[in-house]
């Protein structure tokens, strides 16, 4: 779950983290008193869920209050489009206004867990302002990595180590230990799965400044981050995939029209390969997951035919944790009289398949039982093909 | 032969009388899994599925049973506690179903577990079979598994059966089967069961199942270059059509870049020789040929 | 450094942990109010560092707020006498009003440091309310220990396995669970070298109440620890000792007239061992410490020179990291010229001894060099008998 | 022969431009140990005593000068993670001579060190001495050691140098003495060097000086009763007539109740065929004693 950028630098703030002097305003004359406060000269930050901002006219520099109630009032309650975002954008419902700073070097600072190690890991590069990945591509040279020791957490000798490999003077290095270690605790207090200061910058002064916050707290942990759940934004995600996590569903919309219904991560990309390798385009990809029982099933398949794209439904379920029956009694449960005659295209294999397959062919719905998967392409084909 | 299970595991189920432990619990006793025990805190004394015992702990079952391995659905908020309850009581394999245990709790219980000798698989997998023992630790369908000399792996659960069912229908057995889990951090890696699987004199070639996000299928790559790993390898990588840049499911593609791509991991196997099955829908076709050529 | 049993039961309460509703009082006045507001029926606890209150007659059970100022005014000013205190007892400056609650079931629990094992250990116990040395000599096979890893703290199975081994009932070993962990965190959070509660109680509600607590922070850890730093209470810590520890010099106040200056606490302990097996008796147990200069050994020998019991000195510095000359110089400084008469026994070697000697050679004092420990007892015995 | 350390040992002093580090760096110097290099941060490219290279960090003076020790001078607050640092870049003895380094730090320092594989002597100790290599790795006085074969190991500082004063005074020399340190978290125990001391050829016997508070003591004897040490020892537990309940310096006397005590102690010992000095008054002519009867 992402947080908004003045969520991200709230949360900083708490842990002793530097950011600079701000605040966050949702309505034009809110903008300008923070810009009053902080003296005018500023920067004013529409807070959207989207990396890109700069370029797509987000963030804007202004030298009075009044000039910041007016990019305030250009941007709040618009949508803004940016290269991450869909075509349409997502709304632009906060701004925040904040101080400008003289910035004498530009940093890029991440923590994540690596999996492999099965430790978190700080990321820093002296080629702050970029991407991690365009650091990556151009100068993965410049790129630094230090696995953290969850017994010992971040040291003060691996602070030292980067600040001398990001060329810091002594007074930096100095002041960027207590942010990182700061940083770190934060991390692993809100079960954070990403935090990103990029860029985290040497102000002339050689305070170290967090100048913009990407925080995301891991899914699974919210059940024990109740103050974290509570920042969720849905108004920044697609209506569906936002509508499916508050469900617990792994949903994301894609640009076909053959809504998927598969049980597994793994063998729901599977089949989205092979609908697009036989030429057709998928729907969704959408994981119903282990346990799901009949009332949660029904839920998802909702989630599907909500798509107005979708045409037709492909289901792929390989009974484990999951049994075909509760699946196929989901479906039952969840299709509406009116669109009994959409096309699905039934595999089941695994627990309590029989029953699943009995549940279906007794429920009246337009149901094209398959094999395999090479017979559910040709099935799609006949389909498409009238 | 096998990997990991053998006819000497005896499984004791951690969770077992709630309604997914109770299920495949009696599906593994069914299977011809020796089930020994099952805990449950608060519920010990009592039987389930007519005969199986149930403990207040995993150190009581452990007692009572000589229980050597131990499965586990416990919801996410106690998995972590049950992990490390199994390895606290010298259980030496431990299989975790659980999905959504938070990654922090995980780099507490890898540690732990390796520090104690104990072997994790998983976390959110379908966990390790072994059709000529009989033995099923997991809630794999049982059904389409014929005991042969094929082993599997995979980061994922359903696709795994997927390839069990194709190579069954090809008329192919499998040794072992392990799904070592598709959460960021999991106890056990491909790395780990190729090296079994290397020294496992029964199985004479492996199937990997991976998929996109972090870098396991690369480890295994490098794993085969340095030579732990020489038997035919048969692989196929999940999430070529899937968009960048977001999150399918269990598979992170953050840190790694486009290490993280499908593109990438097939591309590290075929180098070390692994022969790729373009879709999932041709793993069974894929290792029919590489097996028909080790026999030619 | 101790905290009073009102400071750790508010640390623990900050912390989520059970402990009855009360209030301190430093006045009779207050003490009435806080037990108004319990009701009447209440127990007086005398504030101070030692066991063995109540059967001095520290812990008074009244039934209304006038018996309850009655009984804080008995307390309050006095000095209490326990088995655990000087004879000239402890200064009872405030005491703690707390509620009575019904108890069903007392248990020990206790948390510290397993310097073998590397590792905090939770020592529980069904036998509480007696100490647990007492329960170590009388039921040994009611002490259970649990060893916690550090990276993944104290569990729920372990908080199961005690309260089976505990005899609790299901309600109690569910209640036990967040206290025991919270517990735990408290012991990490604030580098504690001892928690222990005792007793810990089940109530008849089968809640899990802290109905005593001690906990006591590591003195190494007080530079980052400054909220509990700024709870010491010095009056309640022998005089000389409370100096002592102020400045940092391990000191412990004792009965004969040999005053010890010595560096390192093995050798000192060892000092002490050959002293008192020649016959003669230690006023004090002293390390001067590893890097003392020479004011510090200034402070420290007026530390031993303020107990008026002292009649000569016994110095034996084998010189390390401390070296002979600090230490004689730190004699010269705090020897005043009225005492110059005190016998001052000197046993240097190591680093920089003959300058020691020299220094105190040239200093005017009344010094006995001595080449060994069985020399020095000759020159005691010789002072001894004129 | 020697433990520990030997005529290929390279030092490194981190925090080498403090008072103390300069000083012991000097003479450590002087006795002749192979002081290669320092290391203070912000102050590499610089020398001390002359000649002595000084590094911001440990990696680089390993780098430059392939030290494969170090000791450390810093305060306490930063005492974890210089010891850190040091394991970090691969030394494999690392020696804390700090005192008051808080116990909660040395939970985390022990077990990083130990998955690294690096010796921890200390904290809170005196270090390393082995007279015949001319290798001290300490602040103990060196002009006190002689080259011999009786190894020293002790929990205290300067009773070890009376210790190994009285022995010398009686004409008998040390292979190695080592201080395990004072606090109750160390990296290295009693159990640890005897077993060294066992496997040293040169080691004839040892001189094991003990005090009251914890259970290293008793966990020496086990270890001599389990057969991991032979050679004849000698012990001396000091605090005999430290009054109970009281902290005297390092001495913790809380976990164990009576184990704590120096009797137990001196029983346990002398129950595996430790000959006990009465006092450290007499530690040399017990050593004397005992050596006498072997060579006799």
């Amino acid at each position: 779950m992402k947080l908004h950028e003045y969520q991200a630098k709230e949360l900083l703030a708490s842990y002793g983290v530097q950011v600079p002097e701000g605040g966050v305003a949702s309505t034009p004359a809110e903008a300008n008193r923070v810009a009053q406060r902080l003296g005018g000269t500023c920067v004013v930050k529409a807070q959207v869920h989207a990396g890109g901002r700069g370029k797509a006219g987000g963030i804007r520099l202004v030298s009075t209050a009044q000039e910041a109630e007016q990019a305030a009032a250009a941007l709040l309650g618009t949508r803004l489009v940016t290269a991450q975002t869909d075509p349409d954008g997502v709304p632009v419902g906060r701004v925040l206004v904040e101080q400008t700073m003289e910035v004498e070097q530009e940093l890029y600072l991440g923590i994540l867990i690596d999996g492999s190690a099965g430790s978190p890991v700080v990321i820093a590069s002296r080629a702050g302002g970029m991407e991690i990945e365009e650091i990556a591509t151009e100068s993965p040279e410049l790129i630094l990595r230090v696995a953290i020791d969850p017994v010992v957490g971040f040291q003060p000798f691996q602070s030292r180590y980067l600040s001398r490999a990001m060329g810091l003077n002594a007074d930096a290095a100095k002041a960027l230990t207590p942010q990182l270690t700061a940083l770190y605790r934060l991390f692993m207090d809100r079960d954070c799965s990403m935090v990103e200061i990029n860029p985290l910058v040497v102000t002339k002064e050689q305070r170290i400044v967090a100048l913009d916050a990407k925080v995301t707290i891991d899914d699974s942990a919210l059940f024990r981050q109740p103050a974290m759940a509570e920042l969720r934004d849905l108004s920044q995600e697609n209506r569906l995939e936002a509508t499916a996590l508050e469900k617990g569903i792994a949903y994301v919309k894609l640009d076909g029209d053959v809504g998927c219904l598969v049980n597994g991560a793994g063998l729901a990309m599977a089949t989205m390969d092979i609908v697009r390798a036989a030429g057709f385009d998928p729907a969704n990809f959408l994981d119903v997951g282990g346990g799901a029982d009949p009332e949660r099933v029904a839920e998802t398949v909702r989630l599907v035919l909500e798509d107005p794209s979708v045409k037709r439904i492909l289901v792929n379920v390989f009974g484990g944790i999951a049994r075909c029956d509760d699946i196929a009694r989901g479906i039952v449960l969840a299709m509406p009289k009116e669109r009994r005659e959409m096309p699905i295209i039934v595999r089941f294999l695994g627990t309590n398949k029989e029953e699943g397959k009995r549940v279906l062919q007794d429920s009246g719905l337009t149901i094209h039982p398959i094999a395999d998967l090479n017979e559910g392409v040709e099935v799609l084909r006949r389909l498409a093909t009238p | 032969m096998s990997i990991l299970v053998d006819g000497n595991t005896r499984v004791i189920v951690q969770g077992i009388t709630g309604r997914q432990g109770t299920f495949h619990a009696t599906q593994m006793l069914e299977y011809g899994t020796n089930v020994v025990g099952g805990v449950t805190p608060g519920r010990g004394g009592t039987t389930v599925i007519d005969k199986v015992p149930v403990f207040d702990s995993v150190q009581e079952a452990v007692d009572e049973t000589g229980a050597n391995a131990s499965i586990i659905y416990v919801p996410a908020s106690g998995a972590a506690d049950t992990m490390l309850e199994a390895a606290d009581a010298g259980i030496p394999l431990i299989i975790c179903i659980t999905e959504g245990v938070p990654p922090r709790d995980m780099i507490g219980v890898t540690r732990y577990l390796r520090e104690r000798g104990a072997t994790l698989i998983g976390p959110n997998c379908p966990g390790v079979i072994s059709p000529g023992h009989q033995c099923k630790i997991g809630i794999m369908p049982g059904e389409i598994h014929r005991p042969g000399s094929v082993g599997v792996v995979s980061r994922s659960g359903t696709l795994t059966y997927e390839a069990v069912h194709q190579l069954t229908q090809a008329g192919i057995g499998q040794s072992t089967c392990v799904g070592i889990g598709g959460d960021p951090i999991v106890g056990t890696s491909f790395v780990d069961i190729l090296g079994l699987f290397a020294a496992d004199p029964e199985t004479e070639a492996v199937v990997l199942i991976g998929e996109i996000g972090g870098t396991k299928e690369q480890e295994a790559a490098e794993f085969i270059r340095a030579g732990g790993y020489t038997k035919p390898l048969i692989a196929v990588i999940a999430g070529q059509s899937a968009p960048p840049g977001k999150r399918m499911g269990h598979a992170g593609a953050i840190i790694t870049g486009t290490a993280a791509l499908a593109s990438e991991k097939t591309k590290a196997l075929a180098e070390v020789g692994a022969v790729i099955a373009p879709t999932a829908g041709e793993i069974g076709a894929t290792a029919s040929r590489v097996l028909a050529g080790l026999s030619g």
